[in-house]
């Protein structure tokens, strides 16, 4: 019986034991009609060693082609011993910390997490994981609804610079709660959230009040917004700024704690963004983990867990969750969120990468995707029937436009082994025919080039008749 | 000491880097940061000895026995660790094309029909990305399914008193206000009272069956007929399907919506915290508005259903497929359990259970609820120790960690006094189970003779007792350098 | 600086304390003309990204065909457990237990693989591993000489049923020490070495005085020989019994401590053999480890370490290298042997397998690659061309003869995926075209008539003109 | 506990096996094992939790500072664990042809060039399994060698009395006999002494530079002129290469035959015990006696040479070929370094030596040689306090345990009284050896006012001081059932 010790002998004693005959009576409460017949439609059990192959078939099947699209899950290096240290059995088998003394390992780390993440983003705060970056979003619009106390309008500015995946989860979780995303268009020639659009939605508002507004840097194109004059705006206007973040990249970009120009209410309110640039492989689409910064003044407003470093008995130093009133499992019905799992493994191996990374080897990782970028866009565009979209300096992915159909450009790149972008036509009609390419610093110069002499060939083949033939 | 403490300024963790920094020219100065942020400046091999050491002042299920009830610790195995994280899947991009991704989507399409098969729902989405969010997506649906009939007025959703905090946290992210439904002394939920507290006004009740009591609701069907004629719908909280696994399924029963916390009853491992999978199963009735992505099959081709061919869904719930490294191993357990293995999952987490209760009752101690037959997990309650002793469930908790055992839950459910949850699983040896008994019974007497134990416990751990209260005071939440 | 911790300050504050400008003036003792100056062979550093890349690329150009190689080194299950658990930093980066307190996860790991190796074995006493199968083999022939007093020969008889690169390997090794190997032929019929022909060679030397005789069960063949008689009779001469074998297939054979008839000598003296089959991946050769057991009466003789049960200050149970005083650390060139560094890992892994597998899991798979085995043969023996080279009873691989050339089938047989077996034509050119073909249970049904299939299609076309382009 | 002590009978790892027993029919009785073997029969749990438990009862690179001299225990980086263990290199069956192994004995290939340009020999066998095996090639080589040139009077081997014991026992594994050469107080070999040593029975000299006293071997000229000039060949003991990595190279030493312990110089793990290699260089008069297997290249692709290339090869040590996962291993960690990196690995390794030995002295501890450059290790002798005080060099290695450091190397090279021979290896931070240091100093303290300490030592493992007499006179060696 897999993974059940049970032997027959023991099986018997402990019948006798409880004082019944068989297994079957403890389910005697059970209506009889009610209970399963065969489960037909589940395969028989397997042992390990067919599992296995049938596992390695199936992985096998997975394309290996280069991956040159971005969108919100990056293709980056991560060191063997942040997953051979985070998956050993203390760390991957554990429960949440409740028992804390029992617990030191995980609480200890996440406390280093917190710290590694406030360092990074300048913020005063973070929890210690959300499910990911969409649903983080989500969550700091909520509690920036809870705490901006002024504003009553529970309107919140999203630019369509904003991942749309991430403003379309947001609307999933924040609608129930009568909460109104407004939408913010993008300046068409570079490709940003410019302050005026921000300012004429505003106005277009009946009372002009909103709650708060969202910033991503860089955005879903690449391109940088203006974080510092839109945060100032912002907070003269009493509204809140929730930046959305990429943690690898504010490695060298201005941290969301800094946004604004304005010392004294500097920066964003609330910081959230994928943790996943930070040690956790692509996987399909995780787990990764959403990170959750905030300013000191709105911790008890924040949702999840959060560690703090205390004493025990003997005035020794050591970890425990803190401030659980805000939680589920105290609060209920009035708790910050319902979120009581969230994605502590891969914090776990997130907080070994950037220990073994810091500063100055993120540093060096972001740059060499820029550069990298930098590079490629430079051949692609010189490639008839390839420009880009905006004229704004990219950060590691750009919006490229194609005088061929997106689609069947990226189909016909695949059967060269390239994974050319992400099709934005569903999302950007407006954009006509365009990809949005990425590289990271994992896209060797051969790989580059690879992607160049792919791109040529197809380009020099006309694919217009081809453009409906690829339906998936 | 914290990583911080071992950092030396300028020491890096080399060779994990490109060795330069490439220029950043072209991006305007006011847009770069103008410091590092402080992170720790460690080689690898002090990183390597600092987490490793960390991770030994963990309990966890590879270490000890772990009968923490609700919580299903039971063997992660370690092949559902190592298959999942094969190359082709860590290496797949989430935007790859459907038909680069094959293999993947073949196990998340197999993974739903089994669900649905065990459970007896009609379809599946694997979007969740936890428990509570799969309650979520559970109490959108049902906001979602009256909306569409056009029946607006149903803003209220009714839980059992003993039901786990998600749930009314849930219902009012959704937007309802929650009724709280009282339980009879018999774990039962009091059906008078949920007769009363119906009505046009009821979206839904959210239940778990056997309840986070430790029992089975025997007159499932009589609630589901009172919910379904006042025109609510009934939730099913998976926490529980552990010990139903294979014997009854939440389909039959009546429910018209479930959670599955995957990483309780199909093994992923709790990772510390996380990260978990809440899949949601639906009636027929609610299957348009299942959360995306969804994973279908079309001639012999597998591909994720986007917006365009579910226009009624909730919507989407995170930016990519949930969970899928959660989900794989979830599959790959299944995949070792098949059919037969399933049933054995529930026959052997009661067996287990109901052994420990015999025993606990044997050496003394007080069933919350007697008379009855466990489910997968049981419950003491310490109220009579409390009183006499001056020892709390916590003491006991707290000395159990010395003995080495991991404690079960305290202080949940709610409405039962200074309890102990205790969920063995399947996959623990009944030796396990006799030297936690063991432990348990040496505990009370202590308790009876030197409460003082009880009160210093931990003695063992690398610290004692932590003060929490200094921590929610004195809020050190992050190093300052 | 690769795994170089040193900052620039701290090397200067270092410099400082020991007195000296520059590293540089640490090697002031070195000849400055024997300097080293640049290594121009040597590639420039690389970072792990890099490392990954090439290496990925490197182990995706190995062939991934089907296995039924076997001939010393087989394709088994082995639970991911196993190799988890191994490679914990804890087990992987320990160095010998020479200090005992410090070591007690691995001297306990070793108590407790003896423990399993003795009763597998049915053998007394297990050392803690030597290299391999081969180098155990001379081990055990080294230690036969030192303690069979009696004889006076340093003759060994070695039936050519031994794996031959164990019996070159045993040549390297012994033959410094004047000890001479003698060949025993194999019965052409049974493949097997007949008790008769051992009588032969014996009655052949001067004075008839043997030391010690080898027998390999199940053989190179995959015949078995008649452990019994040989046995008796080898202890009715004063000739030490050196038994080779699978520990696989001992779980179903008889064991070597209980080779013979008659009770009161019965056992082989000596018990060697290769433990990968026990959970060490194929891994192009190793590493693996050699097992070593001997009777009670020959520890003191047996080389390399030893793991002892004893108690510390307290009474407590506690384990020790022990009966150290036979090891070249001690006695120097007194000792036993000279090995010191052992297979210490492997045998971590193999420890862990037994204990998850258990006798009942070593059973039902040795069971499982002997009907594998029987089934291959069966169906390939129905193509024409094709015949078993011997009537005996095989275990997990057999000895086929081919009309067609064995090194054309075999490369006919790679290009369609299947590894078809060991070629034997250099090793026993009297069998002709020859080839040992092997199964595991790792060898589904699909697996073996996918090689029937294929070897069906190779055998219908004439390959003997192609005998010639096969060099390598 | 044992993990026999957790034995159920009738228990299974299962689904680990063949659910089913296969017939053995067809297998004469006789042959047929009687009863099963008793081994453990566990849960999969219980054997993972087991294992787990006990490794955390060693120390361990991964979790202590581990300064023990001539084993350099450096950091293993887990990326060459990792890539070893990708399964196109783990699948490969040993004998697949060459032709379908190319990826595999092309990182061999480039293994053997890149030991060859750092060591300054000719040509390199990947095939020792250990450093002790290494010896025996080189050892057995040297013979072939004198025996090809039908110098068959050389029977005679000389090594230094400060050798490891794998050299003598060498010798006369290859029927030698051994002559010991004595060292002079500076750590230098007695060149007088060997001058008269040398002689026709002379076969060679095994040499370790830096030697096992922890310095470098100046006169190294001048005896490989005694030695070669009396017609005796060289043997480098490569145990200390780690120290002189891209300084100097024994090629260009004179030295004729090397081997080199790849776990130590080129950081595979020692896991807890072995597996290691022993990799043998030759000048190119030996060339021809190389162990098998050796790859070679040819118009772009790589084959193992065969006997049939090698007609004068000593032959095979091992089934197969050696331990191709350390060598992979090896190879992975030469590749990180690169040119640059292997000069660091010597420099950074020595200053680390030479600063804990400024500091002992500055602390007031007795060097072995005093006056001297250490090499990547230094010798404490601790006479002094042994005979003031009644404390061991072992008391001091037994009570730094307890105070979190591995101890180093006790009571090697035998001819310092009560040593310490220390090797810190080049990836240590300063911190540590400061740490070290600091434990170090403390214990003399100790020593100096309550040597108890030093004797109760340790107390904080998972036992006291065992007992070694008692293992040896009551052999245990096995569990009795
Ligand atoms: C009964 C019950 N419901 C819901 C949940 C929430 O599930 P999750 O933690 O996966 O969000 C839990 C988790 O402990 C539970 O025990
Ligand atoms: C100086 C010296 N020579 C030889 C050896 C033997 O090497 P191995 O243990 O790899 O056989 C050692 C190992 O400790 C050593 O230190």
């Amino acid at each position: 019986m897999p993974f059940i010790p049970h032997t027959d002998n023991e099986i018997t004693q402990m019948l006798e034991t409880i004082g019944v005959d068989s297994i079957d009576d403890l389910f005697d409460e059970i209506p009889a009609h009610l209970r399963t017949a065969v489960l037909d439609a589940i395969p028989t059990g397997m042992t390990e060693m067919e599992v296995s192959r049938l596992m390695q078939q199936r992985a096998a099947q997975n394309s290996s082609a280069l991956c040159f699209i971005g969108a919100g899950a990056y293709d980056h290096h991560i060191p063997a011993a942040v997953w051979e240290i985070t998956t050993r059995g203390e760390f991957y088998s554990a429960y949440t910390p409740y028992q804390a003394e029992a617990s030191q390992g995980t609480l200890q780390l996440t406390y280093e997490y917190q710290s590694m993440m406030t360092a990074l983003t300048a913020m005063d705060v973070s929890n210690a994981s959300m499910y990911d970056g969409a649903s983080s979003l989500a969550e700091a619009i909520l509690m920036a609804v809870r705490a901006n106390r002024k504003s009553k309008s529970r309107k919140i500015l999203v630019p369509t610079t904003v991942n749309p995946v991430y403003r379309k989860t947001a609307h999933t979780i924040v609608k129930g709660q009568n909460i109104e995303l407004i939408e913010v268009p993008y300046d068409e020639t570079s490709g940003t959230a410019t302050l005026a659009q921000f300012k004429q939605q505003a106005e277009a508002q009946q009372g002009g009040d909103i709650t708060a507004l969202v910033l991503q840097q860089p955005n879903f194109f690449g391109t940088l917004e203006a974080v510092d004059e839109i945060t100032d705006w912002a907070h003269e206007n009493n509204i809140l700024v929730i930046a959305v973040i990429n943690p690898l990249t504010v490695a060298v970009l201005k941290p969301p704690g800094e946004w604004g120009s304005d010392e004294k209410i500097r920066g964003a309110d609330i910081a959230c963004g994928d943790g996943q640039p930070l040690g956790a492989p692509m996987s399909a689409g995780g787990p990764y983990y959403g990170l959750l910064c905030c300013r000191q003044a709105l911790v008890r407003q924040m949702p999840g867990r959060i560690v703090g470093r205390t004493v025990d008995l003997d005035g020794r130093e050591g970890f425990v969750l803190t401030l659980q009133a805000r939680e589920q499992h105290i609060r209920r019905s009035k708790a910050t969120s319902n979120i009581c799992t969230n994605q502590g493994l891969v914090v776990t191996a997130s907080t070994i990468y950037m220990s073994i990374m810091g500063a100055q080897g993120l540093e060096n990782t972001a740059a060499a995707c820029f550069a990298n970028n930098n590079t490629l866009v430079e051949k692609l565009t010189t490639i008839a029937g390839i420009k880009k979209a905006f004229n704004s300096r990219c950060f590691h992915e750009t919006v490229l436009q194609l005088e061929q159909p997106a689609a069947a450009v990226l189909k016909a790149l695949v059967e060269k082994g390239i994974l050319g972008g992400y099709d934005l036509s569903d999302d950007y009609p407006e954009l006509g025919s365009a990809i949005l390419v990425c590289t990271t610093e994992m896209r060797s110069a051969d790989d580059i080039d690879a992607y160049v002499s792919a791109m040529q060939q197809v380009m020099a083949t006309g694919l217009a008749g081809e453009a409906e033939a690829v339906p998936c | 000491m914290l990583i911080f403490e071992h950092s030396s300024k300028g020491r890096t963790g080399a060779p994990q880097a490109p060795r330069e920094k490439a220029s950043l020219n072209g991006i305007d100065d006011s847009l770069l940061r103008k410091t590092s942020a402080l992170l720790p400046e460690v080689s690898e091999l002090q990183a390597v000895r600092h987490y490793t050491r960390l991770s030994r002042k963990n309990f966890s299920i590879d270490t000890e026995f772990y009968p923490l009830g609700s919580c299903t610790m039971k063997y992660n195995p370690r092949a559902c660790n190592s298959l999942a994280m094969l190359p082709g899947f860590l290496n797949a991009h989430p935007l790859t094309p459907d038909a680069q991704n094959q293999g993947f989507l073949a196990c998340m399409h197999d993974l739903q029909s089994m669900l649905c098969e065990v459970t007896g729902m009609a379809a599946f989405s694997l979007a969740p990305m936890a428990g509570a969010q799969g309650e979520f997506a559970g109490v959108a649906m049902i906001e979602a399914y009256h909306k569409s009939r056009g029946d607006e007025a149903r803003k209220e959703i009714l839980v059992p008193d003993a039901a786990h905090g998600t749930n009314p946290a849930t219902a009012v992210m959704c937007g309802f206000s929650v009724r709280e439904i009282p339980t009879l002394d018999n774990g039962d939920v009091d059906l008078d009272a949920l007769t009363q507290a119906v009505g046009p006004q009821t979206a839904g009740l959210m239940l778990t069956n056997p309840s986070t009591l430790g029992v089975f609701e025997r007159n499932i069907e009589a609630i589901a007929k009172v919910v379904h004629e006042a025109g609510g719908l009934l939730y099913y909280d998976g926490a529980n399907l552990n010990a139903i696994l294979g014997k009854i399924r939440p389909g039959d029963m009546g429910f018209d919506v479930i959670h599955s916390n995957l990483h309780k009853t199909f093994s992923t491992p709790h990772g510390g915290g996380g990260p978990g999978s809440g899949a949601v199963g639906v009636a027929e009735r609610l299957k348009p508005f299942l959360p995306l992505p969804v994973v279908t099959r079309e001639n012999d081709r597998y591909r994720y259903l986007t917006a365009k061919d579910c226009p009624q869904s909730i919507g989407r719930l995170s930016a990519f497929m949930g969970n899928p490294g959660v989900l794989l191993r979830a599959y790959i357990y299944m995949r070792f359990l098949g059919r037969e293995g399933m049933v054995r999952v529930a026959e052997f987490a009661t067996l287990n259970a109901n052994y420990m209760m015999a025993e606990a009752k044997r050496r003394g101690f007080t069933l919350a609820i007697d008379n009855r037959r466990a489910s997968h997990e049981f419950i003491i309650t310490l109220k009579n120790e409390a009183r006499e002793f001056h020892v709390s469930a916590m003491d006991f908790a707290k000395r159990l960690l010395d003995l080495g055992y991991h404690a079960p839950t305290t202080y949940f459910p709610l409405l039962v006094p200074e309890c102990l949850l205790i969920e063995p699983t399947e996959t623990e040896a009944r030796e396990a189970l006799d030297g936690f008994m063991d432990a348990l019974q040496q505990i009370k007497q202590e308790a009876e003779t030197n409460p003082e134990i009880l009160h210093a416990a931990p003695q063992t751990l690398p610290v004692k007792r932590l003060d929490e209260v200094r921590a929610a005071k004195q809020l050190d939440l992050a190093f300052a350098r």
